[in-house]
């Protein structure tokens, strides 16, 4: 820790301290999803203005030009503050942002970041109803025609595409050679003819994903970004845009969120039930390990030392932990907790409504790239063991 | 008190009449049946005699009938309000009430005593007035009485739902699939309520009720975690990643494997309570074991199901959000285990 | 439950009650393997004489000809009356003598099953070094010479065979083929010049299994069960032949065993301890839930409706259930259990020392097919799912 | 009391020295070296001044020195009496004993003074005498002297161990890889004892010891499920079964991945505290984490290798038993749990 970051800490500190909306959370519980809007886009609007949501960005942009040491002083103390997450930005501000710098062109980041500064929201569009964790396998269309590619085709789980913009598209233009080598990625406008979004009802009753669905929609060929065909790559950049920083920022918010279950035991009366403090006490050195693993990952890839497989350790971790975490904040609040009650927008994995927090705790066992898939690179790429095989033979009998 | 512990011929057959026609009604609503739907059959095709000893005119099945209806309704994530019901007509049939037959004429001809399934709290006070309120009462909307209990058992009673010092809202739980009130009883008059039995006579018909109730939850938690799981492996035969199908994995395939034993150990453990000379003390075993391995397999599930299971349109959510109410239902989720081992230490 | 089982039950009672050996736990803690063996002698006598060990022999044999049902009473019985196992007779009573009924000639039947119940031990030589739960891969040689067969190979895991007068074996004859086509079923004398035994020396401190050298040792073609090549089937019956009992009478030892976890319990005040009482409180179902599968796994093999991985579940919950058991167990004993205590010999898997037991438990998880097996049997051959792929081709790069 | 909170490069350069130091001699025994041959090292080459300051003379190396350290040694199963000979060392090291200078050389010397394991019970009678058992002291059989204190921490000393009023015996336990004994002390008067501190200042420093057992335990862990996993994976490697390594069964895969987090986790966990402000409060949280995840990472081990890990000459048992050892150590398996709930509920 070194004097400057500590300065960046204290200004970071006492600028939240004034300006972190009041009382968010109760606002946010049983919101309408438009008034959610507007707070993210008043919370946004200030963060640019402080230079606090794009401390990522290349020195020379506004807010820009921190190290990740820096950027993970700005995500903890967000998290120290319990400001609310800026969900509807999040796709804009580092996969949009960070695919323009990496690979973009001079004419598209200088058409699109300014936007993106204004408040333009972004989606992104890889995941698609038959392909989860298996983006090789994408069968959305993109056909090349004059100076434009003509899409067709369905998107899903798409983090609040009905508010957005624009689209980070992945889609095929080649059917041939290793399904990998087919596709490209596309920046689309979302007011386009042809394009129609469908938000997708949650279990929780939220809707902050939806479809997307594309009807001979025009894409102009400037709008593509890396070649054709390059757009797996330029689909990983976008991917790791964020590698890690989201991580600290959750697990920190975790460890801020033990308080809540410490709540929930008051108010069922179980602080003295020592099954009850057994499995919290189980629980805390849990908590802190997560904490630990995104700190010392974040660490590694400011010092240049990311080996394969570390990823997949801090976010299976932290999926298991959250599943333990709200699970148990589930056991406390007993019958209580089974009763429907409204829910908070924006919020972060622990709210206290512990049946919900259950729900959605899944959002991270699932969602960008499953518990499954973690421990299949763990096992293939840290421990060395045999990659799933190619070409399965059945045994007999069997189709 | 007397319980059927084993199966005669005769009585074999009508259990699988009864069992095959709660299955097509249940097939012919499919999951998640409008609660009309299943309710009314349940009137007309009879299922609700089985709560019925034969000398009162009923099948006389029983607990093993219960297993077998709720076991189907479960499967099925029914709404209609069966358990409640035969938790009142098997009070009903306990009690020495003296137009006994009459009321049981009115209940299985579907007027709808309802009943907690939950504890609550309720008291008597000096003046002989009732207190308190009755927890995750079903479907009282519908219902003209519920069955009721003071916290000491000495109390059995049926109160009209429609009389002055009794309020009652509902109580909306994330488990969609049934329908929760909270009665709430205000220095309501005993004198003015139907009296079931008293003293410790309504002691052991309320330890009857709670091991029914324990018992029929846990049904419901058995059918609910085998249609689960043959959902969940459809599916893995279904969905291709990686081109080939998920069922291929077999990290996936051992976790079903683990599913399937969980399953079949409640059942097996269910249906071993219920044919035991005394099954009242096997309830809360079975209900425990039952409904907290239903709520695992519905969590694996949900899992295994990948973003689709986060939907709201596909099912899965359904009989996680079942399994995760039933968990607490009865005596609640966390009580279980301690009444279990204490009654084990105390026999010791 | 019919008249004739509970008058059966009640007789069972009474000789148990009378002639089961007083304070075998504690003469069997600690004692020389020596000793053990004498004690499971004279217990084995005693049973012999009664007709309690051989009601599963069919009618016309000494204490045979006893319905499924009525081995089950016995069974629970004996369990009951915390008898002695008796693991020194196991393979001779069940496994030699139903191979011998099913699949052996007449002149086999007289030659050896008067030997067993005159107290010949014998073992099973199947298992081998690097076949563990894959029969198939067996590698001991049985070259035919005229009318011998000349047998070359080790086999492990044999339990008690360092006391034994007889061997199951089962050797390659053939090695071209599918592998199991190529075994042969051969009853060994253990006397024979060029068997040598090597006990193995287990975790717990026991060696109640062995290793088996055979350097050119001769075995009739008399002594071969079955026709040449036919032994993977004769194997089948020999596993087969105590299917279901075992467990029945493990899963009711299993439930009394519940009385010295109580015990523990009480040496350790704990048993006010809420966090203990819930583990406790989430064990006993589980234990009910054990017996209830063995009973009615038993059950569906009286009316003759089991079904493919009905057993597998039996065994793969027991193992899992008993693991759980003994790990509370030894929680609840803290540092206490930690300390090297003496072990009772020809115990059941329950016998308060919950280190001991710990390790012990992994004989159920590992041996006899191991959970991952049957793991494999239960989606595969219960629930329909995929066998696992016949041939494999590793990705690319792999070796 | 001061902590190394950060590593400067010089003192980073150190540590790499200390950590290849330990490794080279636990790679020349090989696993569960002789007690002897590890203990002999650790004087000659210097290891036990890591736990001196350097205003002492020691390498000052701390926290950090130590978890470096104890990771190796558990990863080889050391059976040398390191831990409590620390604990020794930095007691003194801390106390304001007037002859400490003397002490500290024939301690770093070779000369061992032992200390106990797990919490035990020593109490002062108002006659100034001391009673009660020492737990858990490792290796007593070559010690010259056991560090202790009374339940009430407010006395720290140095007690020899041959004297009358003082009596040791070995209690075996499952765990082979290291030697404990019991040491009873019968009206021992405190007045012939070497007192390091006394009253608060003893509170303080034993509540320093504290967290260094409870950190080097941890670090025991974390080495021990390193050494065992990569052991494991080996093994899956290597053994054939179905015509094809074991490592290719992706449920097995799994388990391993799984196992590769734990261990992770718990090592991240205690760099992170070894590394904070205030590292004492974060000791028992480091040490249940590491303790129980060894003992996690021991059983699955030992499933994974089957038969072969049920055989005493095989290394995966060895793993097992110190792992499960490991977790009863210090204040007591179920005790941790109850501490670290207690701290976190008593600071909201």
């Amino acid at each position: 820790m070194t004097a400057e970051t500590e300065t960046l800490r204290a200004e970071t500190r006492a600028w939240l301290s004034r300006n972190t909306p009041a009382e968010w959370r109760q606002a946010m519980t049983n919101a309408e999803q438009e008034r959610f809007v507007e707070v993210q886009k008043d919370w946004f609007g200030k963060l640019v203005e402080a230079g606090y949501a794009t401390p990522h960005w290349p020195e020379g942009w506004p807010g820009g030009g921190r190290s990740l040491a820096e950027q993970k002083v700005i995500f903890e103390e967000v998290a120290r503050a319990d400001a609310p997450r800026l969900i509807l930005y999040f796709v804009a501000l580092y996969h949009a942002a960070c695919t323009l710098f990496e690979c973009g062109s001079d004419a598209q980041r200088d058409k699109y970041l300014p936007g993106i500064l204004k408040g333009e929201i972004w989606c992104q569009g890889f995941s698609e109803p038959n392909a989860g964790s298996d983006l090789a396998s994408l069968k959305t269309r993109a056909e090349r025609k004059g100076d434009k590619y003509i899409i067709n085709g369905q998107k899903t789980w798409s983090t609040m595409a009905q508010y957005a913009d624009r689209c980070l598209l992945l889609a095929r233009t080649d059917k041939s050679g290793v399904p990998q080598a087919g596709l490209t990625y596309l920046l689309l406008d979302m007011k386009s003819k042809g394009v129609s979004v469908r938000p997708i009802s949650q279990i929780t009753g939220d809707d902050e994903f939806a479809e997307i669905f594309f009807d001979d929609v025009e894409v102009s060929i400037d709008d593509r970004v890396g070649e054709e065909g390059a757009g797996w790559a330029v689909a990983q950049a976008t991917l790791a845009s964020e590698r890690g920083l989201t991580l600290v920022e959750l697990t920190q918010r975790m460890r801020y969120g033990l308080s809540m279950l410490a709540q929930t035991m008051k108010d069922q009366q179980r602080t003295s039930d020592s099954a009850i403090l057994r499995d919290l006490g189980a629980l805390i050195p849990k908590v802190d390990a997560a904490c630990a693993l995104a700190d010392q990952y974040l660490q590694k890839r400011i010092s240049d030392t990311e080996q394969a497989g570390d990823a997949s350790i801090v976010k299976l971790y932290y999926a298991q932990t959250l599943r333990e975490f709200v699970a148990l904040g589930q056991r406390i609040s007993g019958l209580e907790g089974q009763y429907h009650a409204g829910f908070m927008r924006g919020a972060t994995q622990e709210t206290g409504n512990w049946t919900l927090d259950f729900m959605n705790s899944y959002n991270w066992s699932i969602a960008g790239g499953s518990n499954e898939i973690q421990r299949n690179i763990i096992a293939e790429r840290m421990l060395g063991m045999p990659r799933e095989p190619k070409n399965w033979q059945l045994a007999e009998g069997q189709s | 008190m007397s319980h059927q512990t084993g199966v005669s011929d005769e009585s074999g057959e009508l259990l699988t009449q009864l069992r095959d026609s709660v299955r097509q009604v249940i097939e012919g609503t499919g999951l998640l049946g409008a609660e009309d739907h299943i309710w009314k059959p349940s009137v007309e095709l009879g299922w609700l005699l089985n709560a019925v000893p034969e000398e009162l005119d009923g099948l006389g099945l029983g607990n093993t009938g219960t297993h077998a209806i709720h076991l189907e309704l479960g499967k099925g994530l029914s709404g209609a309000p069966y358990l409640p019901a035969t938790l009142a007509i098997d009070a009903l049939c306990q009690s020495t009430l003296s137009d006994k037959s009459s009321w049981l004429e009115r209940l299985t001809g579907g007027e709808l005593v309802t009943a907690p399934l939950a504890d609550g709290d309720l008291t008597l006070d000096d003046s002989q007035n009732l207190d308190g309120t009755l927890t995750a009462v079903q479907s009282a909307d519908i219902a003209s009485h519920v069955l009721a209990w003071t916290n000491n058992a000495e109390q059995l009673l049926i109160i009209a739902l429609d009389q002055s010092g009794l309020e009652w809202q509902e109580r909306k739980t994330w488990d969609e699939t049934r329908r929760f009130y909270d009665v709430n009883l205000n220095a309501l008059p005993l004198a003015k309520q139907t009296r079931l039995a008293q003293g410790s006579q309504a002691k052991d018909i309320v330890t009857r009720l709670l091991a029914q109730r324990d018992f029929a939850l846990a049904a419901d938690a058995v059918g609910g975690a085998t249609a689960l799981l043959a959902m969940t492996v459809d599916h893995l035969q279904t969905r291709v990643q990686f081109r080939r199908p998920l069922a291929m994995f077999q990290a996936l395939k051992h976790r079903c494997a683990d599913m399937k034993a969980l399953t079949a150990a409640s059942e097996a453990m269910l249906f071993d309570a219920l044919h035991s000379a005394a099954p009242e003390q096997k309830a809360t075993a079975a209900k425990h074991l039952a409904c907290t391995s239903f709520a695992k397999v519905a969590e694996e599930s949900l899992q295994l199901h990948g973003g689709i299971g986060m939907a709201a349109e596909h099912p899965c959510h359904l009989f996680l959000k079942r399994a995760l109410l039933n968990v607490h239902l009865g005596r609640g989720g966390d009580m279980y285990e301690q009444l279990i081992a204490e009654a084990f230490l105390t026999g010791t």
